[in-house]
């Protein structure tokens, strides 16, 4: 009835969810430091699509950068002591928001630098064909980042190649306050696959179930050496673009948009209606609830009794080995 | 929209009191009135960075561009040689470096190669961002990297006066002109003069403390704690002479030199990484031009050679303060 | 019989070869430095095209850089003095081969850095649109810039704001030793309009006539106020990428590709032959390769006799008033 | 296809005549041999400057790129955090600034910002082709531009032994290496060692000819006028000691200071631009730490802070020569 698969894409989109609600909190009581940019609202793309993948996949994200290496199943400890700059974060206090790496569950790294990911997870593609082991590389990216020549220039290359990388678009509608109508000559990003030869999906990114069922297919055909796959998944990020931030003058997008998707197309709540539709309790899904709640408890409580890196440590992890003084 | 300017109703010759940024974005808006060939670009900046100078100078003088960095810096400079006068905002400074190709090959040589045929009048503005726990790519300070490239201009001012003068005479300049912009100095307040003609010419340095003692050179954001210093200092009796070379390239090498024959002790500041970095450029000249004069070593105080950290428990540690820049200057005495 | 434009094209088509024939002799014979990339074989797809502009549109192009200015009609005698390296030529000495701007008749520059210079192109159009004059940008690039992120960037944005500028990608098959089938995903360039939302339009570049309706329909497009469209001009080069570059190892193009290319799509034979067959007399013909022949003798007596920069003017024409010394 | 020092027959402990872009090609074939994780990436590379490696290494090892020095670079990057030790080579240096973002924000950058998680072993090659009237866009000589970026290493070698040793280094390293090749010493001939586990560590600085009157420190193309100077000046009863720091980020400057202890002058030469250039760098090292060594001025010969002409009437001018190294030397004696 709630199988495996479907309780692991349940408490991963809830990860990301509370994880947010819970590091926005922290956030504005200045816990949490620099810039915070929730994925709330977006986790059925994130989540639907890393479930299409194995362990040993691996993944590159954005600026945006917290539901990536939770929805891939990183530990949520070390993630929120990262945000908090405390040593004992992910990246050891060196990375913060923007940067939440995790390489044991795959995580290649989070580019704050719009696009720039698209060319790391378009060569460890390239590696893994070289070593010819069938590792798939997930790549996330907005639509505002379609318009960097790295977008162009990568897809390219893993049509060439034929490289085992999936492209998934995170289609939020907006690059900050900009929408895709003002930046896009032309506005479908799956009809821009044509381009390079490459299959291009559009999917309704507030339904985990076609995300995942879409994803699953770019990778297998990736597996099966096929080649890339652009997949756009239409989603929205319920908050700001970033936590506090102040948009001034006119709105750039409707406030009756926002709600709209806030109470009708909220990918949990209606993950959530289906799986109890389709016959899960009630009380399995509170139980689920509750135990992610705890989950995230425990991690705020570690972040916030973990120390801070000391000083000498700055240049700690800038060399593999340190330089002598110059 | 009018201008904090218009409103105040005051008329040139007078001042008027205005922090950094506004002082940069009144520098633009000035601009944009007296020449309709100026332009803005960048992205969002009809939300932010424009202010509303959408209202006032309608859409086809300010444009939000995708993020396209490499190309629409190429736009500029098309629009550049083209007839028009662009200023182009790549936003935060760590984000140049997409747009380097098109600065440095076409920006800095088309007029070198094209033997003075085409000309391109064109303005790079972005802010350096450090300070702020937004990690290393984010926080860069990149302006000595481009002061290498013959044919550029850069200015990176310290006060809300110098960021408008400089600001005004960079749009009216004939070549490709850096302005790095220091966001830890955007609050900092000064009265401007209102003159709509108000204009610093590159390349002239500011003594902003007249001293006997040392020389100390400090750029943008690193002048605050080398002002404090400097201060501190004087009560113990130490007279530091402290300098602003406001724009980097061409770099007021003169003014420097003067005031070390008079002090024979130099203490450069910068908060950008070390490395070939502007305070570098200053010693290596002042060890040239001005070697007799000097008395002691020069002292160069830079951000440690590490990418900038998010946690502000090592942030904070980077960046040359007030203590650091005082216990320099001890030294030398 | 012989109207005015099938005369001025004929001319712009024979002043590149010939220009281009004794610049390579030249070159072998030591009197022009650096490195000679001769469009010999594309003279009906540089010519097609700019005889669709007028006097005051503008043109961006690139390392290929002699056929473009002469196509838009600029005086021969100052750019065989630049190829010297002489202060009388068109770039004062200062630009050389890959750089034979000359604004006087509207070339913009051209870019030895592939890629370079298509959003010139791009802003010189967004310049014409905000200035409301009705002039045409035509941006010339090659089958490898299309790789180029710039490419990609730019086409969006002049989607976006219907800018007045034709694409125009000379597709000789080829970058140095590259052929399209190892470098381009998807082998067809005008399909990748489509993603921009434009029109992309492939036509014969051997066949100056076609080259030229097709142009003007896109330039008409444009100054119409509906924007940009590309156009892939499939030609070929004659000649090795760059003179006497020595390619090691297996070919890289079949000798009997360019034998046909040579024998039977010769865009000027073909040129001649329809004239020819549309009732040109061979008089009036041979009559204008002379009158060619003999300004190319002038333009290289005038480059021979002309001096060299003298040393003390190194830096002049760095900026639009020298620096102080620093 | 087999190298040089296969066909020789020579063992370990044997040297071999061969010039320096050999040296380079025979340094990565050597390595390619040792590790399989090494492939190579570049333009047309399967027929330059790969040489005939495709026969030998196959085409998974040897990857020729379209041209997107951007993402190629990134997708270099890419294929080092994930398993392989990449060679991309960006062909001529001035095409570099493409790949800015790329090298600066992701692979000086990864390590840092993910706590030691990533590690990026990649080795950027580049040539710097001024002097053969190829103009501007071209001839770049853009080392010192990187230098101020932390993260990175940088290596601009002047020998042929020296281009092995260190690209094999470099190869070996795990952070990114940018090694920039000086192609006006391609041709360039000296006997290497065939010891296929001869390295050059990165970071130490090469006594050429040993001096007591003057510290002449030279890079890359340079070294040439500057040894030739060296010896017109033995000549004259005049001891020049030739410095090769042939790494440059880290940077020897332990045996340029104790070269300066003994000498008490300075002379850098380089053909990179002046502003910010590692001589700068130099000088303001021994400026701070070497001060109370100088008798005299420190004198920098660097190219003209114009960029390279096409013509070569004036592109000759534009360079240290020997004749201007050695006017430079005797002003100081
Ligand atoms: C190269 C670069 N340019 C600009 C920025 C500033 N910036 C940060 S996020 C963002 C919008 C990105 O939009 P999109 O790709 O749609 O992602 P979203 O924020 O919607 O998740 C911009 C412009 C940046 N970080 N990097
Ligand atoms: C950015 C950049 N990368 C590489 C080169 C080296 N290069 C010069 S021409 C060329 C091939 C260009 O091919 P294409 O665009 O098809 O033009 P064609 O030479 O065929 O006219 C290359 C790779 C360059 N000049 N600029
Ligand atoms: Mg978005
Ligand atoms: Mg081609």
């Amino acid at each position: 009835m709630f199988d495996s698969h479907q309780r692991e894409t349940y408490r991963r989109m809830l990860r990301i969810r509370m994880f947010e609600e819970e590091g926005t909190r922290l956030y504005i009581a200045g816990k949490i430091p620099g810039a915070f940019h929730a994925s709330i609202g977006q986790e059925a793309a994130i989540v639907g699509s890393c479930m299409a993948l194995r362990d040993d996949d691996v993944m590159t994200g954005t600026h945006r950068s917290h539901g990536h290496p939770i929805g891939k199943g990183a530990d949520l400890k070390a993630l929120m002591a990262e945000l908090m700059g405390k040593q004992t974060g992910v990246c050891r206090g060196r990375g913060g928001s923007m940067h939440l790496a995790d390489s044991s569950v795959g995580i290649m790294g989070e580019s704050a630098i719009v696009g720039g990911g698209i060319p790391l997870a378009t060569g460890c593609a390239l590696s893994a064909k070289i070593r010819k082991i069938d590792q798939i590389s997930l790549c996330f990216f907005g639509d505002g980042a379609v318009n960097q020549g790295t977008f162009h220039e990568s897809l390219n290359m893993a049509s060439l190649w034929r490289l085992p990388v999936v492209y998934l678009c995170e289609n939020n509608g907006y690059a900050i306050t900009t929408s895709i109508a003002l930046s896009h000559g032309q506005t479908s990003i799956s009809r821009r696959a044509d381009a390079y030869g490459i299959p291009g999906v559009e999917v309704c990114g507030q339904d985990v179930r076609e995300v995942y069922r879409v994803t699953s297919e770019a990778v297998a055909r990736a597996r099966r050496g096929e080649g890339p796959t652009l997949i756009e998944a239409k989603t929205y990020r319920f908050d700001e673009h970033q936590v506090g931030l102040i948009v001034p003058g006119e709105p750039y997008r409707s406030p009756d948009e926002v709600e709209e998707y806030k109470l009708r197309r909220d990918p949990i709540r209606l993950y959530r209606e289906a799986l109890s539709s389709g016959g899960v309790g009630e009380a399995a899904l509170t139980e689920l609830e509750s135990e992610v709640r705890a989950e995230l408890a425990a991690a705020i409580r570690f972040g916030e009794e973990s120390a801070f890196p000391t000083p000498d440590t700055l240049a700690d992890f800038m060399y593999s080995t340190p330089l002598t003084p110059s | 929209m009018s201008t904090a300017v218009e409103k105040s109703g005051l008329g040139a010759g007078d001042h008027i009191r205005m922090n950094y940024l506004d002082a940069l974005v009144e520098a633009q808006v000035e601009e944009m009135e007296r020449d309709e060939r100026v332009i803005m670009m960048g992205e969002d900046i009809a939300i932010y960075g424009g202010g509303k100078l959408v209202e006032r100078f309608g859409p086809d003088r300010i444009w939000s561009m995708p993020i396209s960095e490499s190309s629409f810096t190429g736009v500029g400079i098309g629009a550049a040689i083209n007839g028009l006068r662009p200023i182009v905002d790549l936003n935060i400074a760590s984000f140049m470096y997409l747009a380097a190709d098109q600065i440095i090959n076409q920006a800095s040589k088309l007029r070198y190669m094209t033997g003075g045929q085409i000309s391109v009048p064109i303005v790079f503005r972005c802010c350096m961002y450090y300070g702020a726990s937004l990690a290393a790519q984010h926080s860069d300070r990149p302006y000595p990297m481009f002061m290498n490239i013959p044919g550029l201009k850069i200015v990176c001012p310290a006060s809300p006066t110098d960021i408008k003068g400089l600001m005004k005479a960079a749009i009216r300049d004939d070549d490709p002109v850096l302005v790095f912009e220091d966001t830890k100095l955007w609050p900092l307040k000064a009265d401007i003069p209102t003159d709509p003609d108000f204009l610093i010419p590159l390349g002239s340095a500011l003594v902003k403390r007249q001293g006997t003692d040392v020389t100390l050179v400090a750029i943008a954001g690193a002048m605050r704690p080398a002002l404090d210093a400097a201060q501190a200092l004087s009560k113990e009796g130490i007279s530091v002479e402290v300098i602003d070379p406001r724009t980097l390239k061409p770099l007021d090498t003169a003014t420097i030199i003067e005031s070390v024959a008079k002090t024979g002790r130099l203490v450069l500041v910068e908060n950008a990484h070390r490395m070939c970095s502007v305070t570098g450029e200053i010693a290596a000249i002042v060890a040239e031009e001005g070697f007799e004069y000097l008395k002691r070593p020069i002292q160069r105080l830079t951000a440690s050679d590490v990418h900038v950290p998010f946690s502000p428990a090592l942030e904070g540690q980077m960046f040359p303060r007030k203590a650091t820049i005082v216990a320099a200057i001890k030294k030398l005495i």
